[in-house]
């Protein structure tokens, strides 16, 4: 059964807009139940790891402790890579060493066993059952547009406690995306950082590891980048025509999230998956790909 | 009971008339009624003292071991944990099977506590068989007292054994009726090489007891005799149960005294043996 | 032994010749310290070991006995340890069932380039007896076992 | 009561230095049976030998122990010293009080301590001692060699040159090994093929060596001097009796597979040859691509088109057995396969990323590219190579913890190469450091760099295509800032690993490998050609990564070894044997079934027993084949089979001597 | 430069080692991790040089360093280096340090940091406009990112309400419990 715990995490109601919409169409279409956990708070991202270890862990394990009580026995699928990578480390620390499980309920005032995984939404998707239901679902095909699948760091790094197999290019988002009939090019950026966490505190600093990631995805051939985190999305989104403009260079690669590419292969149109919000005009290339494929909405 | 006692005379008095065995080895009764004795029939005419009821408690195998090169056959009575025994000792090579003439006797139980846990009241091997083969019992659980001794804690079983050994007088009467005891010179008759020292405490009669357990362990027939024998009723079975038990769990299911060609568990190996050790 | 020292136990190590005394030399070689309370016995083989020589050593005052030898399949007689894991396998049940604490009687597998393994061994195995403390159960020396 | 001489060596500061061998040595003198007792600066000395001597005549003692290092050193040394005197060899015993007491504990009381527990053990032992006279095995002058890389060709010449049989196997269809693949050798850069394939064709035309190619080794038995080996043959498929080598099939047959030897550079045929100095020079069907022979399809081309009718289709393997005297395995090494390890080097899928194999099948004159520098992707002369070293060598998590030992210095060769042979080319080392440990290897390296390569401490994290270049990013550590090399073709130096089959092979010769594989050596500095096994050598690469220089250094001695040991007719075995008692064995085969080289068997015997004569079963002990481990002493109840120098009662004195 | 003073602060260095559970002997300086990094070019000092300074017992001055504030904790070097030394732990253990004694080589992160927490201690949940608002102000490039904000008002990417956990007050108990944890070890 399609059945997690849901972390949604504080960028999905503002910047991560457009991924919440595909998410909850996509959803809806394959009859995937994501039951939000209760009155969750902020999982800390970068800032908190930098002040403190135990604020760090504090902020994960009272959802942790939330889910367990009000939704047990669920996974908690976590789509943003900032808050999975939060979770994870968290639920990694309870599980390893009992001492630190019981200072952390000492200062959260809440028990916490840890005992559900934490997932991204490319593993529930990536389910035989998750695939089966987005297969049957995706009818119409955007074949012809040449997409780089980007993951970014935090959904692989570390490997210690991610586990992934193959952590420079891994291949999960391409066997999910690829549903939607688009050609995925094979490039070797998938898992590099894109500075997320300093683009606003250290723009200068942060910028050329943008810049790399559309030289490399253009260089092998992409017309668009698919993310799978609101983070990684709102920060090469948002600054693309900044790099072209500061940086002379001439890019034209759309940012899609993953489920916005699945829900309008399962027929969402533009709105739907709020394409108009994106900061780098995103319509054109999906129209004219669906255009061409003869499957326009 | 007594049509086996009659058919047993009856057999005993022609292979003897025949001169196809030398002596006949089987009981005879003993002063008082409930009492019987082993009995060494030589003349078909003193087939009639051989005796057949549930006094019989004697294991009659282990005679063979006194007479290895005998000069004719010797008819032996075996009752199933007879038959075991003697398949015992032509497993470790220390009679030959042409010597012996075994007269099978079905055997209900005899006046011995063992037999509630006898899995094999039918003789497994025989010339002859005297009675229709009865029924086997099923109903137990073989390794009852070692697991319960298990239950104890380690201190509550130091303790147990230190009394039981203190009471050990080393008369070695469980080595002289074990079949598996079959050694031309015992270990702990050699007192030159120092193995087992002569002291009489404790430690030296734990010190046999374990050694002679260890050593008989993977071949013991169950057969209860070192029990009955001991004059200060020790439970040696526990410590031979137990290593029965430790070599099923560790080696697969294993019993002795099934056939004529066994391999001891601890004389061999295979390559996926269990291994707790780092 | 002056009676301020603390107790320090005895522990007996049969090692085989090719694989764990090598390890030990080894050892030695690197100038890896570990506790002075195990004397080393060496053997060609740990399949020598007789039980019997096992419940010697604790008959005579041992705290601790050993055996160790190669990893099973690295034998320099081929099928040696097979036999060493069936014998003392089944021996390390016999004398837990007769009262002696388990942790007193080790068997490991200790190769001849496992140096560090052999004083971790040895270090944990001293630490082990030195909290059982002395070994009353099966020891002729102990007076009260008379 | 025997007369025992205990002397405690110092070994200088060793064991003097770590605990008081004053104290030992009189604690010593008071034991039971001991009439002498001194302790002495060095006694494995000339000088300390003779105090021995001097001790045993003064004394007339009849067995000694020696408180010292470890047996495993010096215990030969002691023996050989009691030959030329009364007291028999194996009266003798040492307590090991450097490894395993001095040189472990800091506490000089416990030290001490235990020295004398240690000492007490070995008197208490050798009171048990008996005089041991050693029994004499037959030896078979007749070597096997298996691996013919140049260590195992040098390693058959040699041992055939003085006048002994040779069986030299080699498991492809070529002899040559990894030496034969390569263009120019370092430090000399002298052409690989010119040193090597007149040794080749010296071991296929030598009258003492039987070359078998497609072999290997099936089961070994016995022991030194008598191994009887079962060789597996693979089935070729073409008699190389009638066949003269004109390779007309090879040019007919239509199959087209990777080339093992030019490492998939390019393709070779089902029947091949792998290279053309091949030898034997006569080519083999290989089964797995042969149309035919996986039928796939009727084809039978070579056949056909043979003018001798040499290829036969129902050839099968053939099983040889036969005796040696000795084994010398050179099984040589192979490369790591890296791709899996370093998907940061883009793992594979980019061609012009090659080892550094592939290269030198690029730059070798036989090679594919005809040793023109070609880089695989389009057949285009790289203008910027850059060369990455300690590619899964040095690397505890993804590879091997080790060094590969000749990457700095073939490396080094590389860059000379590419700079001499592509004018204007550009050579960037990424290097950690360069080791060049020879005779003349440093200067090689400063010519490397006199040529103009440039040397970049740093190792390359990434390795990725972008816009037609392949960008290698590191940091050039000395000057402390990253950096970014683009280059046409990059070399990656990886890691040496033994041989696939190793281990199946070490079992089958009851030698042991370490954690890698690698052959263990019976010491690293005194005895680093044998093994464990008497008769067991071995030479080259097989026991860790090596050059080419101390590759044919090792064969040489290994030959040697096997030499020494063919010198004489026949061997001194061990007398530490066990033996049987008669009167106690009462013929229950437990010691039978436990021994594992089938030494002890039961056998009839007349025997007085009670009622006169009788014939029974006894086990008796074949002095050839055991080797002494004691198993069976251990599984007999009755203590009738006993192994001499470790007997029950000397084990015994000894434990009970530890609890005093 | 002046000459090198090593272990003029050992104590430090060995305590951040300990801290992150790192042997800063298994590093033997081969780079991989400073090639990888991919924030290296704007790093006053490269990460393998992190670890050198610790060390040679210099933890003084890694925790005056830009680069232990640039660092994107993005777990590159430690998947790759061959030794696994876990360099992320090591510069997350350096900024506690750092800030026990108030310095930040890089202000602006410190300050956004402060004001991220900030907003997680009142809201419960990080605020996007109060953060972008606050840290402009407080950092001084009051214009940074300000062009897209039209385009975000427009598209309800950003708006005036705040999205609060009820519990809000079990959280600020909770931060400040933690705060207090972390001044502790």
């Amino acid at each position: 059964m399609l059945r997690y715990a849901y972390y949604p995490g504080c960028s999905m109601d503002t910047t991560g807009v457009t991924y919440r919409i595909s998410i909850e169409y996509l959803a809806k279409k394959i009859g995937l139940e994501l039951m939000e956990i209760p009155d969750w708070n902020c999982c800390g991202a970068s800032s908190a790891h930098a002040k403190g270890k135990w604020q760090a862990l504090a902020l994960p394990a009272r959802n942790l402790a939330i889910a367990e009580k009000r939704l047990p026995g669920l996974d908690i699928c976590v789509p943003c890579a900032a808050c999975y990578a939060r979770l994870l480390a968290a639920t990694v620390a309870i599980r390893e060493s009992a001492e630190t499980r019981s200072r952390i309920e000492e200062i959260t005032g809440v028990t916490v066993k840890a005992n559900a995984n934490i997932l991204t939404l490319m593993d529930v998707l990536g389910t035989e059952e998750g695939m089966a239901a987005c297969a049957a679902a995706a009818t119409r095909k955007l074949t012809g547009l040449k997409v780089a699948c980007y993951y970014g760091c935090l959904t692989s790094r570390p490997q210690a406690i991610t586990g992934i197999e193959n952590i420079e290019s891994p291949e999960l988002m391409e066997k999910i995306v690829s549903l939607s009939g688009v050609e995925c090019v094979d490039w070797d950026f998938k898992t590099e950082c894109c500075g997320g966490s300093h683009q606003v505190d250290a723009p200068t600093a942060a910028r050329p590891l943008v810049e790399r990631i559309f030289r490399n995805a253009k260089s092998n051939g992409a017309q668009a980048i698919v993310t799978a985190c609101p983070m990684c999305h709102l920060n090469l989104d948002m600054r693309e025509e900044e790099i072209n403009r500061k940086m002379g260079t001439a890019y034209d690669i759309p940012v899609y999230q993953f489920t916005q590419l699945l829900a309008v292969a399962m027929g969402a149109s533009a709105k739907e998956v709020g394409l108009q919000k994106h900061f780098y005009p995103a319509f054109k290339r999906l129209d004219r790909t669906l255009r061409k494929a003869g499957t326009l909405q | 009971m007594s049509d086996i006692q009659s058919a047993l005379r009856e057999r005993a008095r022609e292979l003897l008339e025949d001169g196809k065995v030398e002596y006949v080895i089987g009981w005879e009764s003993a002063r008082g009624e409930d009492k019987t004795r082993p009995a060494f029939i030589r003349k078909a005419e003193d087939a009639g003292r051989l005796v057949w009821n549930r006094f019989c408690v004697n294991s009659t195998a282990k005679y063979l071991l006194h007479d290895r090169w005998p000069k004719g056959k010797i008819a032996v009575c075996a009752r199933g944990c007879d038959t075991r025994a003697i398949n015992r000792m032509l497993s470790d090579g220390q009679i030959k099977r042409e010597n012996v003439y075994i007269l099978g006797i079905p055997c209900e139980g005899v006046e011995n506590k063992i037999c509630q846990r006898c899995a094999h009241r039918n003789p497994l091997v025989y010339d002859e068989l005297l009675g229709e083969s009865v029924e086997e019992k099923t109903d137990f659980d073989r390794f009852a007292n070692v697991r319960e001794m298990q239950e104890m804690t380690l201190e509550q079983r130091r303790k147990m054994w230190e009394d039981e050994f203190t009471k050990c007088i080393r008369c070695y009467a469980c080595r002289n009726v074990c079949p598996a005891c079959s050694c031309r010179e015992c270990y702990a008759d050699q007192y030159r090489t120092g193995w087992q020292g002569k002291q009489f405490n404790s430690v030296e009669n734990r010190v046999y007891g374990l050694t002679r357990a260890y050593h008989v362990g993977d071949r013991c027939i169950e057969c209860g005799e070192c029990e009955r024998v001991c004059p200060m009723d020790l439970p040696i079975m526990l410590q031979t149960g137990k290593m029965l038990m430790q070599c099923n769990e560790l080696f697969g299911d294993y019993e002795c005294g099934l056939s004529a060609d066994e391999i001891p568990a601890l004389g061999t190996y295979n390559l996926n043996d269990a291994d707790s050790f780092g | 032994m002056p009676v301020n020292k603390k107790w320090m136990p005895k522990i007996l190590a049969f090692c085989c010749n090719w694989c764990t005394y090598t390890g030990a030399d080894l050892a030695g070689l690197n100038r890896m310290k570990y506790p002075a309370d195990v004397r080393v016995l060496r053997v060609p083989c740990s399949s020598r070991v007789n039980p019997q020589f096992v419940l010697r050593a604790f008959q005579k005052g041992c705290d601790g006995v050993m055996v160790c030898g190669c990893h099973p399949g690295d034998c320099h007689y081929t099928s040696g340890n097979y036999y060493t894991r069936r014998r003392f396998m089944v021996l390390k049940e016999m004398l837990e069932f007769n009262g002696i604490e388990p942790e007193r009687f080790q068997t490991r597998w200790i190769s001849g380039s496992e140096a560090a393994k052999f004083r971790d061994t040895v270090a944990e195995v001293s630490e082990l007896v030195t909290k059982l403390g002395p070994n009353t159960v099966f020891n002729e020396r102990r007076a009260e076992n008379v | 009561m025997s007369r025992t001489g205990v002397f405690v060596c110092h070994c200088g500061s060793n064991i003097a230095g770590a605990l008081d061998v004053e104290r030992v040595a009189a604690a010593a003198g008071k034991l039971p049976g001991v009439r002498y007792a001194a302790s002495y600066k060095y006694m494995c000395s000339e000088q300390g030998q003779q105090l021995v001597k001097d001790a045993i005549a003064e004394h007339e003692l009849d067995r000694i122990v020696i408180a010292s290092c470890s047996p495993r050193m010096h215990e030969n040394t002691f023996r050989k010293l009691l030959k030329d005197t009364p007291v028999n060899p194996y009266m003798l015993e040492i307590a090991n009080i450097r490894e395993q007491c001095a040189w472990v504990h800091a506490d000089r009381e416990q030290a001490t301590e235990k020295a004398v527990d240690l000492v007490r053990m070995a008197v208490a032992k050798v009171a048990k001692n008996k005089p041991l006279h050693s029994s004499f095995i037959p030896v078979h002058k007749k070597a096997l060699v298996i691996g013919a890389g140049i260590a195992g060709i040098q390693a058959a010449l040699d041992i055939a040159d003085a006048g002994y049989e040779v069986t030299l196997l080699e498991k492809e269809s070529s002899i040559g090994g990894h030496m034969v693949m390569l263009d120019k050798t370092f430090p000399t850069l002298d052409c690989s093929a010119c040193i090597s394939t007149p040794k080749m064709s010296e071991v296929a035309a030598h009258p003492n060596i039987t070359l078998m190619t497609g072999s290997t080794v099936e089961s070994v038995g016995g022991y030194v001097g008598n191994f009887d080996v079962a060789i597996r043959q693979k089935a070729r498929y073409v008699n190389h009796d009638i066949c003269t080598g004109c390779g007309l099939c090879e040019t007919k047959c239509p199959a087209k597979v990777t080339s093992e030897f030019n490492q998939a550079l390019c393709t070779r045929t089902a029947v091949f040859r792998p290279f053309p100095q091949a030898v034997p020079a006569k080519p083999v069907i290989d089964p797995e691509s042969c149309r035919k022979l996986i039928g796939k399809a009727k084809c039978g081309v070579c056949q056909a088109v043979c003018p001798l009718g040499a290829i036969d289709f129902e050839d099968k393997d053939k099983l040889i057995t036969d005796t040696y005297g000795a084994i010398v395995v050179a099984t040589g090494y192979e490369l790591v396969d890296w791709a899996p390890l370093y998907p940061e080097y883009g793992g594979g899928k980019y061609s012009d990323v090659i080892t550094g194999l592939q290269y030198e099948r690029l730059v070798n004159a036989s090679g594919p590219t005809e040793g023109k520098i070609l880089r695989p992707s389009d057949k285009s002369v790289p203008k910027d190579v850059v060369i990455v070293k300690c590619v899964g060598s040095r690397d505890k998590k993804k590879g091997r913890a080790y060094c590969s030992r000749a990457c700095c210095m073939y490396s080094a060769k590389h860059a000379h190469q590419i700079l001499e042979k592509i004018p204007g080319a550009r050579v960037t080392v990424f290097y950690m450091d360069v080791r060049t440990p020879g005779k003349n290897y440093e200067e090689f390296y400063d010519r490397a760099r006199e040529d103009g390569a440039r040397y970049v401490r740093g190792r390359v994290a990434k390795i990725f295509r972008e816009n037609g270049k392949l960008i290698c990013r590191g940091e050039d550590t000395l000057l402390g800032r990253g950096v970014e090399v683009p280059a046409d073709m990059v070399i990656l130096e990886t890691a040496m690993t033994p041989a696939q089959d190793i281990r199946e092979l070490c079992a089958k010769l009851t030698i042991s490998t370490d954690e890698y594989g690698w052959v263990q050596e019976a010491h690293p500095k005194l005895r680093p050609v044998e093994t464990q096994t008497a008769g067991v050598y071995l030479a080259g690469a097989c026991q860790g990564p090596k050059d080419i220089p101390d590759t044919v250094a090792q064969a040489g001695a290994a030959a040697a070894k096997v030499c020494i040991l063919f010198s004489k007719n026949e061997i001194e075995g061990s007398p530490m044997i066990s033996a049987v008692d008669e009167n106690k064995c009462c013929g229950c085969s437990a010691c039978v079934r436990v021994c594992p080289y089938r030494a002890v068997m039961l056998e009839e015997i007349d025997s007085r027993e009670l009622s006169g004569a009788v014939k029974r079963q006894v086990a008796r002990v074949n002095a050839g084949l055991c080797q002494g481990c004691g198993a069976c002493a251990a599984s007999c109840r009755t203590g009738a089979i006993d192994l001499l120098g470790f007997t029950n009662a000397q084990i015994l004195k000894e434990v009970d001597a530890l609890c005093l | 430069m002046a000459q090198l003073q090593f272990d003029n602060s050992a104590v430090l260095a060995e305590k951040i080692a300990a801290d992150a559970g790192v042997t800063l002997s298994d590093c033997y300086q081969c780079g991989k991790c400073s090639a990888g990094c991919p924030m290296s070019a704007s790093m006053d000092i490269q990460p393998r040089q992190a670890v050198r300074l610790l060390q040679l017992g210099m933890a003084d001055e890694l925790i005056r360093s830009r680069m232990i504030w640039l660092c994107a904790s993005c777990h590159m070097c430690v998947d790759r280096c061959p030794n696994d030394v876990d360099l992320p732990a090591l510069i997350e253990n350096a900024r506690y340090q750092a800030q026990r004694i108030k310095l930040c080589a890089v202000p602006e992160v410190g300050k956004f940091n402060d004001i991220f927490m900030e907003n997680v201690k009142n809201f419960g949940k990080s605020q996007e406009v109060i953060l972008e608002g606050a840290y402009n102000l407080l950092s001084g490039n009051l214009l940074q990112d300000m062009g897209s904000v039209p385009h975000m008002l427009r598209h309800g990417i950003i708006g005036p309400e705040i999205r609060a956990v009820r519990e809000r007050e079990h959280v600020r108990r909770m931060l400040t419990e933690a705060e207090r944890e972390d001044e502790g070890c």
